[in-house]
């Protein structure tokens, strides 16, 4: 296993960041490596940016600066983008292009960057990129960040296989939405398998 | 919840290994070291760990579980959340007296709020252990100032305890307990939000379930008196110098990288000592320096600073963040044992006194103190980031689509012009406090918890004696206006201020997390105290309660309020969107649709002044709006459909057409964030229906506004758009 | 009184001395600086600052004064005791916010309650000066702790001036507004009691008319969010390095004795500059040391002190009352400086951290420290002084004769057996608060302001699933209610806890000198607040108001509130006898006589289970008080005659027959402190009479309790005696 | 003039401490010798200890230490006995016997000192005392203060001549009082003048 590596997740209040962040922990759990996050979520509910960085190794934090991170899921585009001085040449990054508009953009006042255009630039610019221009449609929005955690879980460089991620989702999530969970890591997993996008 | 609950109170007989965030462990460590009863107020960062208490309570107090997990049921753990920080302090002091150890949790402000409780009581004497979590926020994520709590510790003579990570705090919660009952003092345990929110590994044990048995000692000390009070300090500082208190300086004074003699020390408390692990190991400079990191920093580890000192350091670095404390502390203790090794600490390769400290800026400090390049061990950065960083649109905090608060600013707009008025609108603390943020922009000041009403009688009586003797508006919400609100109304109505207070009453104590209060205690076991009395009571002579969302008549209400000369109250009494009672509403999953005779009955078609507007006007809209609810001609006010006064005749006509662009205009004429329109809209203008195939008006807004070419949006919505078109069905 | 407030408003073209207290130089300084507001809490020894300020608004106020004295009625200073000092500070934050100068006073342990308001402006702006003073209490005389306030400059950021003397203070209050309008930053001054009730010559000058136009201006910086947070906190600390502030550190930071080359040098702050002076120049050694006197504390005069210490003296000596705040910050200094010279601070020669200075503590140190010795200056003390100060009894305060606390104390002592009962009585500050103290001994806790109650709740909830579920008792009086006790009310209401309140309603604030407050304004630009239907509005269900006199009816209601279940209160109403309602009726002066039908119909000769309190009964006179109100067989509550239960029938009979000491011994037998019997009798048992020569009976109380044989005192009552029996005519 | 002289009142609340100490502080205001006051009132409605330091000259402050104090006028005969420390061979003292009893005398639990006995003692002591075991009748209690200082204003170090002290109540006393009070101070200046006691 791989020693001190960053993962950072990110998005807006509501879809599912710290719950992301809570499995992929339990993931590091089940394989025995230390594990720290640190997450920033002031005003989530209000519909403000949400990060987590998990850090995994020993002396290995949860807080991440530039050019610190090596993975990056982003579960919203501009925010993905927000992150990008966090990356450095080695990172791999997963993210979705499931786009939540601030204020300033539906009142006009300010314009929602190029998405497809960034995806090209950060697939020239990382190691490994992962772009998801259209959820699949039988997937409810609340789990599109299983999907991507499933879509992370096949790049070459995420630090987890997927029977450990299998395992964490098992264990954190319970009940009801175990199964649907399961079937969304699984549905990322497997998406475009054939197909390697950027 | 229920699952993290039993998790929580748990005993493990054997070490228990589990990764939890800071707020998590510091009230599990307070369960293991045996907490009787924890009193809180809310507030980010803290609120964690008194939310797992109210969790616990009501677990712990349900008979069901009680049948069903007696060993985590049995000794329950008291929990409440006082009306604000000096109560709960005082509360847990008393319960602390009372023989029944007591942990107090609130933010880095609430401790200004409670410190006349802490300033006094350690001249006299607690019974069981009295911890205090005081939870500072460095960079000022969620709070009104960044102030440094560590001041406390010299200022009330207590021992305070500093830890770094979720691990320390674990192990000082359970550590300043033991100290608070072998001391008789009150011991605090200061975080950062970076201790608090981060997620770390710490291993969980036994829980102690020795309880206190509820005693009270008459004793001496309980009096506080002038004649007692000198011999009570010297009291107070020998308690400091007990025995205790040594071994926990030396054991929360840990060397880290010692293994080498080096040139370069460092000493640092708090997150910081976390950043400089991180990076030393990271790049591969351990050998190069050795760091004292002090998780005690009250008294000073005088000892233990002073051996460090000694050890011939060509340099030494103090690393905390905010005030210099530690390091005037050090450099007095250098300064007293004639040790002149350079001491390094604020202003040194930009560290400052203000703001949190960051992996990129501890990184530069360490490569200016190493005199050591990093850059070997380092990350490529990527290129042209500046390119697609510049003018991202930034996402600010908003008030929630729904939320009763739009429509409470919503009619003050209409009900007082910003442009044309001098009007002062004082704010307080809560989500509310967004109103102050475009577009509403309706909130002229905000200070601190409860400074709206003082804030408005303050400024009445600056210019009371100047020909403007307008009156001044105060908004405070209904958690706030328990906190320290009510006090300042007291003041108001003793001194004749003449003042419109706004109480924007969601319910619940909603920036925090949705707390209960007197005002709304949802639970059997509180008793729920209902304002309007209250202010009778108090000899407030006009108080009105009003439905925001009902803007016609609230409109009326709040304009005789204006007119009143005095204290007069407003009410705006709608439930936060996060609460049962307004989820209730929205899980009945009606289908509805639209009865076109009563679509014809809004205010727009009865007043015969005002022209359909569907005539397009962008300039006007507030004042038509306006000109409107107080026309003569036009419908009462409990036959208003629209509360924000939309033609849904026309917008509904507008749609069939297939002119989604006129759909948005006629909305965007009446109401300035036409998406949110569609949120918080309560469909007052639908009937009831069976048939599955109708599309509810307040779906068709949401979707109108959320068209691309009017909002430049490209992602899903064209696709939902022509979803929903599909679907309709009339 | 009204000439000392026309002295106060008198402005002097040419400079006019006067010897004033240092908080009436205050006083003057703040209105020769052009103060339009004052807001305040009472609180020693900050209380005659305010005062004045309460005489001047009265006088000011008043249309004859206006006509007669317009000069220095016009633009009148508004002031206001505001309910406690958060909301104090808050009205001046406002008042000034609204551009008009303002001033907020309070004592050391007020800070405490107005901090949350001082700690996020900072981070605002203010609009015209700004100033708070702060009286510190070094010793405690008159304070439930002797916090250092110097500490709120650091932690808050602000400048702060420290005075020496009356003359300083008066200078750096006009300094303070100055600063203060030019860097929009309050200013604290912050005296001590050796400053603030020292006199001292002091210069009256000009009085400031420019006054502040009232203006309120939409400021970015009037809303304080997280988001702009950060970056006013480098605003704030970017503001204490102006220049006038550097200005000011410079001009107060003052050489004393600094004509000769010494190779002792002192740093010394507040009234230590004073001892030092005095010391030095009484014993001739000034020419053997320099010092400086740092009159600015925050920020820290880093320049003046650094070229003192580079001066080349073998030794410096730190001489400051409290904390060793200003030691440490010169030990940084000098560490920082590389400056060797030894440092002497406390620790030295005695010099601690607690209590305040005297010329003898500062005499030794200063012998130690120049190792000289001062006997030769010195005077010869008396001898055997042992002899004659060993066993002198003290004179601690008590309860004024007359007071209506000493029956409300009577009546619980009737209520409640302290031998037998483990109920809990938390008091509160105040004057009843002395009910502490021998004889009464009827409080178990006292803390700080508003505490009663919160300790109260938190006892009861300690206990609360025990099995004694014992009421807690809850004693407060009528100003604290309002300072804080309400808040606290609330919160019991709310979690529903099982104590009783006592209302110690005197109608003012006693302790700190006759105060107004809301439940006892008494003027009429104020509006009262009525207890009872405020308490009702809040949900308490049971609420009684008693008069303390009438102890069988008090009895009754105070049992019936004890039997209550949940928050109950009794309001004990009862003039303080400093009031003019209380002196009113002493004025009347009428002559009575004794009703020898009615002096037989007290409880007394009606209770036919208990005989006559003519048998001596030393033991169990308050069970058998007790006894008799309880008992069936008596006559009714509104009847009954003597409020302690005493015969006066018999205790009149022994006073004609000359047995002097039954008469007493009929006093004692029903009331512990005979001699206040006679003071607090309203001598209900006694019929007006137009005859001059008839002796009242509290008249013979009082002069029957201070007979010499029963009381061993030899000075004047035996003549008194004398004369008073010869005017005995029956 | 002398320079640097300390006076000292002593008495219990309400025997009008603050009162005199004003009539000194306006007599060294007319003689134009600086002066400062330390007055220790705490709770003095409540009968506490009152004392009013005044010291006479340049760096002269009102408060007093051990053998510091040059003259004493003590109102109450306890309390003027609580002050002995400060006192020194060469200090004068004059004071009065009214008495007001502490509680712990009243109630029996503590002696009230023998004060006869006291003034022998002082007198031996001291350069000149003045002891006024009994006051004249004529003269209201509330005025005993002005009394005493008539009387100290007669002993030969008081600091103060009587045409002075005359002008300075002239001065702080206004209305109604002045002529009660002069009468009173006169007085105490001729107060058993042919008869000096111990």
């Amino acid at each position: 296993m791989i020693k001190n590596y960053k993962i950072l997740i990110a998005g807006v209040g509501g879809q599912g960041i710290v719950y992301l962040s809570n499995i992929i922990v339990e993931a590091a759990m089940l394989s025995g490596i230390p594990v720290s996050v640190s997450e920033i979520h002031g005003l989530s509910q209000r519909g403000g940016v949400v990060t987590s960085g998990i850090g995994l190794g020993e002396y290995c934090t949860g807080f991440y600066g530039k050019a610190g991170v090596d993975f990056l899921i982003g579960l919203e585009p501009l925010e993905t983008q927000r992150c990008i001085s966090y990356l450095h040449t080695r990172s791999s990054v997963v993210f979705g292009n499931y786009r939540i508009q601030p204020y300033s953009v539906n009142a006009q006042m300010a314009e929602y960057p190029d998405v497809v255009e960034f995806a090209y630039y950060l697939g020239k610019q990382c190691t490994e990129v992962a772009f998801i221009e259209h959820f699949p449609e039988e997937i409810d929005s609340v789990l599109y960040n299983v999907f991507l955690l499933g879509r992370a879980t096949r790049m070459k460089d995420f630090p987890f296989k997927k029977e450990i991620t299998e395992r964490a989702i098992d264990s954190v999530v319970t009940g009801y939405y175990k199964e649907k969970t399961l079937r969304a890591f699984k549905l990322g997993l497997d998406y475009e398998l054939n197909k390697q996008m950027v | 919840m229920i699952e993290r609950t039993i998790k929580i109170l748990t005993p493990h007989t054997s070490p228990h290994k589990t990764c939890v965030m800071g707020n998590e462990g510091i009230a599990r460590a307070a369960l293991e070291a045996g907490v009787n009863g924890v009193f809180a107020y809310p507030g980010t960062p803290s609120t964690e760990i008194s939310e797992i208490f109210s969790h616990v309570n009501t677990f712990q107090s349900n008979p069901i579980n009680q049948e069903k997990y007696p060993e985590i049921t049995k000794d329950p753990v008291y929990f409440e959340y006082s009306i604000n920080e000096k109560i709960a302090l005082e509360k847990a002091i008393a319960y602390s007296i009372g023989n029944r150890s007591a942990m107090c949790v609130m933010k880095n402000v609430g401790m200004n709020v409670a410190s006349d409780a802490l300033m006094s009581v350690t001249y006299q004497t607690i019974g069981a252990p009295l911890v205090i979590v005081v939870c500072d926020d460095p960079g000022c994520h969620s709070s009104s100032n960044e102030q440094d709590s560590r001041y406390w510790g010299q200022m009330a003579s207590v021992p305070m305890l500093n830890p770094a990570t979720p691990a320390d705090a674990f192990e000082m919660i359970k550590q300043a307990f033991e100290l608070s009952g072998k001391i008789k003092l009150p011991v605090i345990v200061r975080t950062t939000t970076r201790v608090s929110h981060t997620k770390g590994i710490v291993t969980y044990g036994n829980i102690n379930h020795e309880f206190g048995i509820p005693k009270f000692e008459r004793l001496p000390e309980h009096i506080n008196i002038p004649a007692r009070t000198a011999a009570a300090h010297a009291r107070l500082l020998d308690k400091l110098k007990n025995e205790n208190v040594l071994e926990l300086l030396a054991v929360n004074s840990k060397y880290i990288f010692n293994e080498h003699k080096a040139k370069h020390g460092i000493i640092s408390t708090g997150v910081a000592t976390t950043y400089i692990t991180e990076i030393l190991s990271q790049n591969n400079v351990t050998e190069k320096v050795n760091v004292l990191d002090l998780g005690m920093i009250h008294p000073f580890p005088e000892k233990e600073v002073v051996s460090f000192l000694k050890r011939d350091y060509e340099k030494i670095l103090i690393l905390e963040e905010l005030d210099a404390i530690l390091e005037n502390s050090v450099r007095t203790i250098a300064q007293k044992n004639k040790i002149n090794t350079t001491i390094l600490g604020k202003g040194f390769a930009g560290l400052v006194t203000t703001g949190e400290f960051s992996i990129d800026l501890i990184t530069n400090v360490l490569q200016d103190f190493l005199e050591t390049d990093f850059s070997s061990t380092e990350n490529i950065t990527l290129a042209d980031t500046e390119k697609y960083l510049n003018n991202l649109p930034p996402r600010p905090p908003a008030l929630c689509a729904g939320c009763p608060h739009r429509a409470t600013f919503y009619l003050l707009k209409l009900a007082i012009s910003r442009e044309q008025s001098e009007l002062i609108l004082c704010g307080d603390i809560g989500c509310f406090g967004l109103g102050a943020l475009p577009p509403l922009k309706m909130l002229d000041t905000i200070n601190h918890m409860g400074m709206s009403i003082s804030m408005a009688q303050g400024l009445f009586e600056s210019a009371h004696n100047s020909e403007k003797k307008q009156k001044v508006v105060a908004l405070v919400g209904d958690g706030t206006f328990f906190h320290s609100g009510l006090a300042s109304l007291v003041n108001a109505v003793y001194t004749r201020a003449n003042i419109l207070v706004v109480i924007f009453d969601n319910r619940t104590t909603g920036m925090t997390g949705h707390q209960a209060h007197p005002g709304a205690s949802r639970l059997p076991k509180y008793h729920e105290i209902d304002i309007p009395p209250l202010l009778k009571g108090l000899g407030v002579e006009m108080v009105k309660t009003i439905n925001p969302f009902n803007i016609r008549d609230s409109f009326k209400q709040l304009n005789k309020a204006m007119e009143f000369e005095g204290v007069s109250v407003v009410i705006a009494k709608a439930s936060c969107i996060f609460l049962p009672d307004f989820k209730d509403k929205i899980d009945k999953k009606l289908k509805i649709a639209v009865d076109h005779n009563r679509c014809n009955s809004c205010a727009n078609h009865e007043d015969a002044l005002i022209s359909c507007s569907r005539c397009y006007a962008p300039k006007n809209n507030l004042s038509r709006a306006k000109a409107k609810l107080i026309s003569e001609i036009s419908i009462s006010g409990d036959e208003q459909l629209c509360p924000a006064n939309i033609c849904n005749h026309g917008f509904f006509n507008s749609i069939i057409e297939g002119d989604y662009k006129s759909a948005v205009e006629i909305v965007r004429d009446k109401m300035l964030f036409a998406r949110t329109c569609s949120a918080i809209c309560h469909r007052p203008c639908e009937l009831f229906s069976t048939q599955n195939n109708v599309v509810p008006i307040k779906k068709l807004k949401h979707l109108v506004s959320a068209i691309d070419e009017n909002f430049r949006d490209f992602s899903h919505p064209k696709k939902r758009t022509k979803n929903a078109i599909k679907k309709i069905s009339l």
